[in-house]
């Protein structure tokens, strides 16, 4: 049997245009759902500009954009439940907006502070994993854990297309199937890698389909569409929380952003594939759908921009005003209890503050 | 009180601490139905149950991720690693992540977990099934590293390792698992996992050793006592954090000063404690500080494994160049 | 799309009772062919009980047998082409003595010297690797080397059904499928991981499907069947060779013996099982194969046995007369010209054999 | 001669060696069309071919291992780690492949394979973008580990690498990729692997480092010697295997010696270095031998990661206490 002799479907709700393809699921009914969805989507594109200007102006170190992966992050956190637990990379703003994780807790991590993953609203959602694919383990345990205690939770784990191809992401979709953790593997496929674009990633025609690697799974959703994506991971969740029957949910996406604010990607993209997935970008499609189903007017959705606007300034002030960390401090988390040689150092260390500031 | 080999001390430590706390899970490659492929769970699972003695299919990488989420949920994972040669697969979440949770959320996050490995070589085992790169380890911040080098050391300090609120590396001597039984309290008594231990007290030469080679190191001590040299002895036992003092106080009595580990010599183990004599101990050497060692080289397999591990007659050559030292 | 909706059928040639189910493949016409592959099992088989008494005895270490799985290696070796690579696992004897290595090359290595895996008649093939899964990778590069070199060769992985749970499995069968490289994974699934069975190692149906993950080859073959081995591993390798098609060959066999010498498969393992994979075993029913359509006669088969015997005692002979490795020769391979500092410490090491032998 | 940057030179490196020698093959993430993340393979697939500077998958296990096959079978293959903090997922590889196939075939297959990674913190980089743990493979028989601190160290050991026929961890001090350019003759002459470099001539004191923390060295020795104190600076460079003798050579008429890293300071590299000074090189010793180095904590992120780097003060002071000590 050959790689190519099958295929998955693609489950979409909103097409481009914001046309509803299906009947929108019971759960989103009412105008409100379906305007924090957009909310999400308007915020975290706000929220990332603004951290994108923090960085141009050395406010902020590098940082990964979301830019039109908004959709995403906003189904995702939607469909997860408060007792649920998120094991994000770092291009989940909008899933960890909805988890409690605080705006300028995310500005106090990329601007170089560990304090910005100490989530003051959040007790059990991991930090984001910058070593690709590491965190789809750390699911498997931390779901493992829910089963063991019988309880009725369910772990969301995120990351790239790129991070399909590390034998981390491999061996965690394959435990989870093995085991039947209940765990969802959410994966951002928004084609590239760095410069590294999909076709020279994997020869797989889909992400989903890595999941019959492993019996588990597999979806494909359209990444763009944040009804679609609410819907799929729902689901995705129930069957986690239920029967602990595991999934990899691949959700078709675009980097519409460099990525990072490091990185060029004018070197190694074409325009055109550019401006092509422009035209497909999650917010248009939503705001159209908004206001030829839902009576969404200029009006308001200029208000939301300013609102947003307004909460991420606030954000940023709150960054701002996060007062230094003692001199120091960095000594004091590597244990529970500093050892002598650490304490040792750290007066060493205060020692040297002392004579030269 | 019973009598125990280290091996049995090991299997012990795990059945008090499985009995005492539900929260304490046991998982790795063989540890269920099998007992471990040195037995050092047998019968746990049968005991315990198949969830807290977990069988996992074949791959390190996701194992220790995996306790690292467990450990998150305030569960307690004990990893079984089956030998130190196949950890490296593992070394990314245990530096990256491991090590690391509790600084990177500022301790919100944090990670309880037992990493064990049976090391060291002189078993007549197959290829990478004699390692001893407790250096690695050592050098990382955020782990503590423990090597036990008798049943009753095994049995307080693996209790310890479990109870630590942070991850420990614990590296058990295989070559000694079963040789000579020793009597033990079970009574659920840890030790202290920042500590040396002194074996032998001395006043000529302090010989600092850790694992299979307190062995030879003993034996070393009990030989040169009859020319006369009366050497102290040090188990290092927790090799990091280094409870440096306990050495520096030997050695400030004895001035000279052997160290003897299995691992490569360049940049291991011995190096940290011969840096510290070189500083802080300066003052207090009468002779050069000498290491006896295993070689720069790969360790050979087994049938020429012996010309390798560092033996008694090294270590007493090396005590008695170090006497002649003026 | 769920991981069960699909089925991979099972290439066989030969059933169990020794009947050919499909038309003999062409290049195993004429009986010299299928004797050859007949007596490579034997003297496999021959060959490990030889070893497991030498081990017993105390005159070899750890041994893993291949009972039971012989057909395997002979159907590779004999698909395999001289110029072809082989970079095997610990359980591919079948396969080694094909490909030139020497029997008391396998015991010197198992009897502890690195000398067995510097094969006097082999220079390309790789050493027996531990490390499970991590051979995969090493196939993927020297397939890169023969198509960089627009070579027509292609290289042979092997593996257990374990190892495919490994990170390095996945990540190698992925970049071969990304990359277009010449190499056949072939995976003797054996149904145990030491004492773990396959269906505690994943929720896949087969191995072969694993293969979809990553868009190349996913084929299932009886194991037990030396036929269909080398007729499905013939294809594959020319696929390979020919249109830098990579593909993983699923082999069913069975683990008839312990993992090693050090293991007692009593402890974990039905001997109910055990009886009924015995009777599925492959020499049982090549033999009854070869007397039925190859006037094959006990008088020639206890000829060949005796013939494989007298080869193994050799063999045993030259690894018993391997004079010893020089004191302090693990000094010498450790780089192309050894470092001063080795220099030294081998001068420190033959001072102390002088002065205590 | 040209003027380079550090990393200009290590451009020039692969770019003279690509032409040179067609077995050589540069494969890493985002090597290819892109360039590298810092632009050390920029324009080389233009040049040379997509299979020459080749992108592979995200999967730095196989990236390892498949130069593990490449070199086998006679290719020079040079991979880029994009940093050195993603370099465990390959440490498997490296240790139980690349450090042992020579020796486990007995010299049939050999590794010549050059490991590259960016190294080092200081640059306001994000989480696991600034490690130093060149002690890891230091310790590992079997491997060469190289770390030039110049653009001509990088561009002439960066080819001693390449034409090297063991494999070579060659890992490159971020900090000081693009601080100043130096003249370079760019004429394919390699330099020595196992030779430490003297930047300074100095009868005072012994400062021995490596990498960009080179830079603080050569500064504090610049200012010591406007009070009086001449130091000699050493550049380890090759840090395995290590060039003691060019050490212990200049301690003899010295007296005393500070050693300057990044890394965490316990079983660190200055640690064999301080080691062997406590054992051959104990009666040169005027003075305990001092280590400058990062603190056992992990690095912090970046807005406070100045307080963990060992600055010029901190080597001036310890350069002054050694320099009163008697
Ligand atoms: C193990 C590891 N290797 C390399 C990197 C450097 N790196 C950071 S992001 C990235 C690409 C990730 O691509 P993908 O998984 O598709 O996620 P995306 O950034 O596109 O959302 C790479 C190579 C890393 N962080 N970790
Ligand atoms: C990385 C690694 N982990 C663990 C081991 C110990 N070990 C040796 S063989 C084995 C089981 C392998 O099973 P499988 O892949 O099915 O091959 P089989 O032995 O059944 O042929 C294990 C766990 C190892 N050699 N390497
Ligand atoms: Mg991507
Ligand atoms: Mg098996």
């Amino acid at each position: 049997m050959q790689g190519t002799d099958f295929n998955i479907e693609t489950v979409e709700f909103l097409d481009p245009s914001g046309k509803l393809k299906r009947p929108l699921p019971d759960a989103l009914g009412g105008r409100d759902k379906l305007i924090h969805l957009y909310r999400i989507m308007v915020l975290t594109r706000v929220f990332d500009r603004a951290a994108i200007n923090l960085q141009r102006t050395g406010a902020l170190g590098t940082y990964p954009s979301n830019e039109g992966q908004e959709a995403i992050g906003a189904g995702v956190g939607l469909a997860m439940q408060d007792t649920d637990v998120l094991v994000p990379y770092y291009r989940d703003v909008a899933t960890q907006i909805q988890r409690g994780t605080l705006l300028e807790e995310i500005l106090v991590y990329w601007g170089g502070d560990e304090r910005g993953m100490c989530f003051s609203n959040q007790a059990e959602d991991f930090p984001v994993s910058v070593p690709i694919a590491t965190q789809c383990c750390h699911a498997t345990g931390i779901a493992y854990a829910m089963k063991y205690r019988r309880q009725n939770r369910a772990v969301v784990t995120t990351c790239g297309d790129g991070a399909t191809s590390k034998g981390d992401f491999y061996e965690s979709i394959n435990i989870a199937g093995a085991m039947k953790l209940p765990v969802v593997f959410v994966v951002n496929n928004n084609r590239w890698a760095i410069s590294v674009p999909l076709e020279k990633q994997t020869a797989a025609k889909t992400i989903a389909q890595k999941a019959f690697a492993v019996g588990i799974d597999g979806i494909r959703v359209d990444g763009n569409d944040a009804i679609a994506v609410y819907q799929v991971v729902s689901e995705a969740l129930e069957h986690a929380r239920g029967q602990h029957r595991p999934s990899i949910v691949e959700a078709l996406s675009y980097r519409l952003c460099d990525h990072t604010t490091a990185d060029d990607a004018s070197r190694y993209r074409d325009q055109k594939e550019l401006d092509q997935a422009r035209e497909l970008e999650p917010l248009i499609r939503f705001k159209a759908y908004l206001q030829s189903e839902h009576q969404w007017s200029e009006t308001e959705d200029e208000a939301l921009y300013v609102d947003c606007d307004s909460q991420v300034k606030k954000a940023i002030d709150a960054y701002k005003a996060t007062p230094d960390q003692q001199p120091g401090e960095f000594f004091n988390y590597m244990f529970a209890k500093p050892t002598a040689n650490l304490e040792k150092q750290k007066k060493e260390y205060f020692a040297e503050v002392k004579r030269h500031g | 009180m019973a009598e125990w080999t280290l091996l049995e001390a090991v299997k012990q430590a795990f059945a008090w601490e499985l009995g005492a706390d539900e929260n304490v899970v046991v998982l790795g490659e063989d540890v269920g139905v099998n007992g471990g492929v040195f037995r050092a769970t047998d019968g746990l699972q049968e005991t315990f149950g198949a969830e807290r003695v977990v069988d996992t299919p074949l791959a390190e990488s996701v194992i220790v991720g995996m306790a690292i989420g467990m450990a998150a949920q305030g569960l307690k994972p004990i990893v079984e690693l089956q030998f130190m040669g196949f950890i490296y697969p593992a070394v990314d979440q245990i530096i990256n992540h491991a090590a690391r949770l509790r600084n990177r959320t500022r301790g919100r996050i944090t990670c309880p977990m037992v990493i064990r490995a049976p090391f060291g070589g002189g078993i007549h085992a197959p290829e990478h099934h004699s390692e001893s790169t407790e250096a690695l380890f050592a050098h990382m911040p955020g782990l503590r590293v423990v090597i036990p080098s008798s049943p009753a050391r095994a049995y307080g300090l693996l209790l310890a390792a479990i109870r630590d609120p942070d991850p420990v590396v614990f590296l058990e001597p295989k070559r000694v698992y079963r040789l000579g039984k020793q009597e033990v309290e079970d009574n659920g008594a840890a030790l202290p996992l920042d500590s040396c231990f002194v074996l032998r007290d001395g006043i000529d030469v302090t010989l600092v050793s850790w694992g299979a080679s307190i062995k030879e190191t003993l034996e070393a001590a009990g030989k040169l006592s009859q020319i006369g040299v009366d050497a102290e002895v040090i188990d290092v036992a927790t090799i990091s954090p280094l409870d440096i003092e306990t050495i520096l106080d030997s050695v400030s009595r004895t001035g000279r000063c052997v160290i003897v580990h299995e691992a490569a010599r360049s940049f291991g183990v011995g190096a940290e404690i011969a840096a510290q004599l070189a500083g802080e101990g300066i003052t207090s050497l009468l002779a050069p500080v000498k290491r006896v060692t295993g070689f720069d080289t790969v360790m050979p397999l087994y049938r020429y494994e012996d010309q390798y591990m560092p033996g008694v007659n090294r270590i007493i050559d090396a005590v008695k160049e170090s006497m002649e030292y003026r």
